[in-house]
């Protein structure tokens, strides 16, 4: 896979971005922000229309066959305008996950559904602080699925999960169904996102994957929704350099322009440097997909992105002074978004950790 | 013991015994109006006990003491989570200005006294939406009435103003001067007829800060403070009026310890964040930063009592210790992993990760940017140069907008 | 495999055979003066091998291949540490710019040559003392002489004058027009009367840069390149000229590899350093960034083999990883603990922590510094205005000292 | 002990501040770099003649009997002009362990000798990357003294050694003469500082504490070193403030002063931040000696005044551009000296650490 989008992938961009942009609502968004419990329908219902739900699922299954590439192209456009809800993530991460399986049944019957959105999937794989625990607490057995997995992404809103359990002394990723799960929505800073405290309690499940193919199948499938928001991250920080940079040339102050005092023209250009070289790791990871340095190549993405977006937020608020942090301007949005993708998908201890493993063969 | 040490223990035994009724946890899940109402009644009390414009001269009400004990009172009251913070600034410049320069020595006694009982409140009109930190860009027009005035405009960033019985406020009397000379300082009855108050909400949900317009507002020559075309001295005078505030080297934010006590019980990549090093050096250098402010902070006290002009190096405080704040509140939430996304959106920003990262940039603007902080920490301090002002000298109807 | 995949592999081959005879181990504790000789050596072997002037036409005299060749051929050759760094210059500006302005075409055909097989080195004296940043503020004056000028003034930062044939130089030839009009372009006899160059000692010791003074130095009309006044147009297409040169994101330090290599020896509070977090988010969150800036580089080869315009994120490259490389070899030297006192003068900047961090300032500094850098990508890629300039327009004798 | 400095301790400063600039050659210090094996003889006659070798040894043994704080002012003042050579620092250390020690005969040996300047001593108490491993390797047995100590600041050119050993198992400060010890004198980048590697080998040494005792002293030994050098970082961060500040409303580029562009002034106004902090944490610090929370005090000094020192090296020789990087303006004195303090007493790492310690309660 070349890092240099080629036309097709460079229609996308484009044309991605324009929907995005032409059917994100900022009014909408902002009251999402206050209201638990709810999604932006718009935001998916576009995702379906557009056939982004679909995008890397293969055709046989219904999808579009595309790659990781494209996908992180619709996913830096929905980053862009803080849109959507994490489902374009979780449910590819699903169909990832079900498409390393080799279970063929549970691939007819759930992938389809996915690339359709018709289905909306969570992945539960975190306990405490880890996005991926060697030994999870929650238990896979033949009465069911049993634990807790707390603050789980789309949760509150999806019909299915991949659990990350423990069958029997072995890691093992189940799927299984959220009707008759008792789900605890939380109230947060970025209620969208759908948060949900899972508890399971003899819940029928099945299996994806167990043992070593399972601990394989998790990380990867970790480390390409990583790389998912990790574009959505870059699209964030893009869209507040640009903000930051028209409100620079626009506002005056003692007389002249704020872009021309060196404290506000210089952060501007430090976080294109950021932006710039998230970027280019973001790229090079998608591009990466089932190499052997796939993981290194996804850290890299995802510790970089997440700089920028930190960086940008900070700075694009500060640039704007008092109107920067009014509620209706808006900024807090990418504020608060760039803080809850700085947390899905693993924080940064874990990427350090994970990465510097990859580098010195040393565990931390 | 010093006598400001007599008064700290006076002040904490007193504190101690309200803390039930006003403190925190009386406070805890209050609407802001039932906050308000328990404030000023905390107000009042604080007023009947003596410990009320503890700096001020007798004349006017004050107990006449030193600002030491204004400092040591307001650090000790700052540990009990009382319901001040609706009178900090009235209390803090206008009416300080108003005993200055308020031309009815009887009215201004009166104001005085209902001020400090939490009965009235004064806010501060200086920002406007074209203004920023450019304070003297002001466009609210005072243009001579008969023998009064006539006030027209637009202010912004007034904090409590929608709770306000009173303001100081900043108005362009000459546009055909130079920028700063133009203006002139008044008090403006903020029930009159013409002035218009809304809330802006902010990015943490709150709306303790509003928009206030003026039309057609008539105010007597008696609310002038200051000469004519000497707002802006005056204004500056606001500014430098309350040099000896209580610091708090956490920022307003939490304290150093409920980031210890959050760590204590979370994993980094399944050890204790206590022995991994980066929580380390975080907590390390964390305090390092807080207890140099302190030992600022406590110099400038010893400097005080010694009856010496405490150093320049005071105005870091705020600069340095918001900043780091954003810092580890970010990084309190995202240490806690997917347990850090729960937060309740009015919890108190002094026990709250959340609340704190999200007011942060608040802090990091009102008040004097960070920018502002330090461009006068190195024109002021050290000497450098000015940024270049094309605005200079210019008739402020000249200067292109 | 494509053109210059198969063009990388015969140059990795050759390279590997020169190697034991020029490489890194070749050069270890020779003096300045033998490391050079041998750097001729090996410009001529490189030269007769058909690996010299890659992106230059073959009609004066170089292989005709692409841009692409070129950074090809210089990603390989920095592995091996062959003595190029005295001929980088001259071949990188000055040669490329006589090439185009040159007015005698058999002389330029002779000297590019002479130039590419180490037998003559050319130097680019832009930098005076007075100038700085400001490449425009220089005062060094060229006045016509009869049919040709006179040139008077000095230089500073000028690499490898001391072993230079020819120089390019930017002077003065009017005070009276503003001071980006004033200028003239030439080549200067470096061996000329009245030619003085002065070895500068750096912090980190050495001495490849110099002061060079002019004392009534002749020049014929020929040595003008450009027009009379077009000097400052000629400096910045010679700041232009190169835009493909291979980067390195180790910012010319060590590799990041050598970092995971000390700290595997060393124990941080008598625990592995590598299994403590600070020094892993340090190797990650550098390996990031080199990643990052690796990751422009290929896709600007990509973009470049596809005959398209690399984007502007390359001129990220320096300030990043230079910046980026001070922090790491502070660090490094810290981790060592007492072991880190020790270090050779004259070690390998990329081999040695200490050497790349005393040189680490210079990198930051020389051809752009940092904060010109940040403003180029501000004003030329972002857009955003420029600093504020009272010297725009003035002519240059009226500009205060 | 106040931290708000009395008359006398103003007089100090500003007279320990006159002496070294009037004494200090720059030349002389740039020759120094290049010289192995020497120190600024000079400078320690100076120092004799101020009486700043005794300054904090009690009268009864021929010092002067002031604290630290006015110490710490002299170290101060030293850095400012990157003068001297440790010993003002080891050889307080020394007289510092030999004060904690039980041994009269000892004490009355050897103090009045260091607060003379007669002697001068080093603390070979580092290990490895240790300032102060827990179970040394360097052993004291009937025998003596036997192993290698590493990198000792002041070493090539002490009479006497405080070592840090391990005694029937137990730890132990034992004083060694270093007359038959065997020195390899290290070349580095900062050689003034007289670092050496020391080995022991059957060296004669006396006991100056064993066991618990030992421990703590050492500990507080090292943290008033830490103080005295965090003065000293202090010091070297204040003076490059100045030149920074100096050089930038005088130097011109673009037609106006560099202070006049933010990305200068903000700089020099963050230094002054940090540098107003690190000042703070010290003279707290020495005001605290003695006390339970001398340690904690010494370690926030210790990691502010390098911070200070080392963000003034960087931003001081950013701000002078090409000038900033030549051996004759010999802002790399200062920038060299900046690390040698940043390891001398340990670095970041340690000092981070035992701050962590004592705030949480949990060893690293």
């Amino acid at each position: 896979m070349s890092i240099l989008y080629d036309e097709g992938q460079q229609a996308i961009a484009s044309e991605s971005r324009r929907v995005v942009e032409a059917r994100s609502d900022k009014a909408r968004a902002l009251a999402l922000l206050e209201t638990v419990g709810a999604y932006d329908h718009a935001f998916w219902q576009t995702a379906i229309e557009q056939g982004w739900t679909g995008l890397a699922i293969p055709e046989a299954f219904g999808g579009i066959g595309l790659s990781l590439v494209e996908l992180g192209i619709v996913a830096q456009a929905c980053g862009g305008s803080t849109a959507g809800a994490p489902f374009l993530t979780s449910n590819d991460g699903a169909a990832a996950a079900l498409l390393g399986s080799e279970n063929e049944e549970l691939k007819a019957e759930w992938l389809p559904r996915l690339a359709s959105g018709e289905v909306i999937a969570a992945l539960a794989f975190g306990e405490g602080q880890s996005p991926l625990p060697s030994r999870p607490l929650v238990r896979f057995t033949a009465a069911g699925l049993a634990g807790e997995k707390p603050g789980v992404p789309a949760a509150a809103h999806a019909r299915i999960a991949v659990v990350w359990a423990l069958a029997e002394g072995e890691p093992a990723l189940v799927l299984c169904d959220l009707t008759d799960v008792s789900k605890s929505v939380i109230e947060g800073f970025d209620n969208s996102r759908g948060y949900a405290d899972l508890t399971f309690a003899a819940t029928p499940g099945q299996v994806i994957a167990t043992g070593a193919h399972a601990s394989a199948l998790a990380r990867d499938v970790l480390a390409r929704m990583a790389v998912v928001t990790a574009h959505e991250q870059v699209g964030g920080a893009e869209a507040l350099m640009t903000i930051a940079r028209d409100y620079a040339v626009t506002r005056k102050a003692f007389g002249q322009q704020i872009g021309a005092f060196q404290s506000v023209k210089h952060r501007i250009a430090e976080m294109y440097g950021l932006i710039e070289i998230a970027r280019a790791n973001c790229i090079h990871a998608a591009s990466r997909e089932g190499q052997a340095d796939f993981l290194k190549a996804a850290a890299a993405a995802r510790l970089s992105a997440t700089e920028a977006y930190d960086t940008a937020a900070r700075d694009c608020v500060q640039i704007h002074g008092g109107i920067g942090v009014t509620w209706e301007t808006g900024l807090h949005l990418h504020m608060r978004r760039a803080r809850s993708l700085a947390v899905e998908q693993g924080n940064m201890f874990f990427w350090e950790d994970l990465l510097a493993g990859q580098l010195t063969g040393v565990a931390a | 013991m010093s006598d400001v040490e007599d008064f700290r223990a006076r002040a904490r035994a007193w504190l101690a015994e309200q803390a039930t009724t006003y403190g925190k946890e009386a406070r805890r899940g209050l609407s802001v109006e039932d906050d308000l109402a328990l404030g000023r009644r905390y107000m009042a009390a604080r007023h009947d006990a003596g410990f009320a414009g503890i700096n001020w001269a007798v004349e006017i009400g004050g107990q006449g003491l030193t600002n030491l004990h204004k400092v040591a009172f307001e650090g000790e009251e700052m540990a009990w989570g009382m319901p001040v913070v609706y009178f900090g600034i009235s209390l803090g410049m206008p009416v300080p200005i108003l005993i200055h320069y308020g031309q009815d020595r009887d009215w201004v006694k009166e104001r005085v006294r209902k001020a400090l009982r939490g009965e009235e409140i004064w806010c501060q009109l200086f920002s406007e939406p074209s203004g920023g930190s450019d304070l003297a860009a002001l466009r609210t027009k005072a243009e001579q009435d008969g023998n009064g005035w006539k006030l027209n405009g637009q202010k912004v960033w007034t904090s409590w103003a929608q709770y306000c019985d009173y303001g100081v406020i900043v108005a362009r009397n000459d546009p055909n001067v130079a920028k700063h000379k133009g203006l002139t300082y008044f008090w403006v009855d903020m029930k009159a007829p013409g002035v218009e108050v809304r809330p802006i909400k902010l990015a943490g949900g709150d709306s303790h800060v509003n928009e206030v317009f003026f039309d057609d507002v008539k105010m007597t020559d008696e609310q002038r403070m200051g000469a004519v075309g000497g707002g802006f001295g005056v204004a500056l005078h606001t500014l430098m009026i309350e040099r000896y505030i209580a610091t708090d080297s956490a920022g307003f934010g939490p304290h150093l310890d409920l980031f210890i006590d959050l760590a204590r019980e979370i994993e980094v990549n399944e050890k204790p964040a206590l022995e991994d090093g980066r929580i380390r050096s975080a907590i390390a250098r964390n305090y390092a930063m807080r207890s140099g402010l302190e030992a600022i902070t406590a110099r400038a006290m010893k400097m005080m009592e010694a009856g010496m002009q405490p150093g320049p190096e005071g105005s870091l405080q705020k600069l340095v210790a918001v900043r780091s704040r954003q810092r580890l509140s970010e990084l309190a939430i995202d240490l806690q992993g997917n347990a850090g996304f729960a937060s309740d959106p009015h919890a108190f920003v002094k026990e709250s990760w959340t609340a704190s990262w999200l007011n942060a940039p608040t802090g990091r603007i009102a008040g004097g940017s960070d920018e502002v902080l330090l461009n006068t920490i190195a024109e002021k301090i050290l000497g450098l140069p000015q940024d270049h002002r094309p605005d200079k000298g210019v008739p402020f109807n000249q200067i292109p907008a």
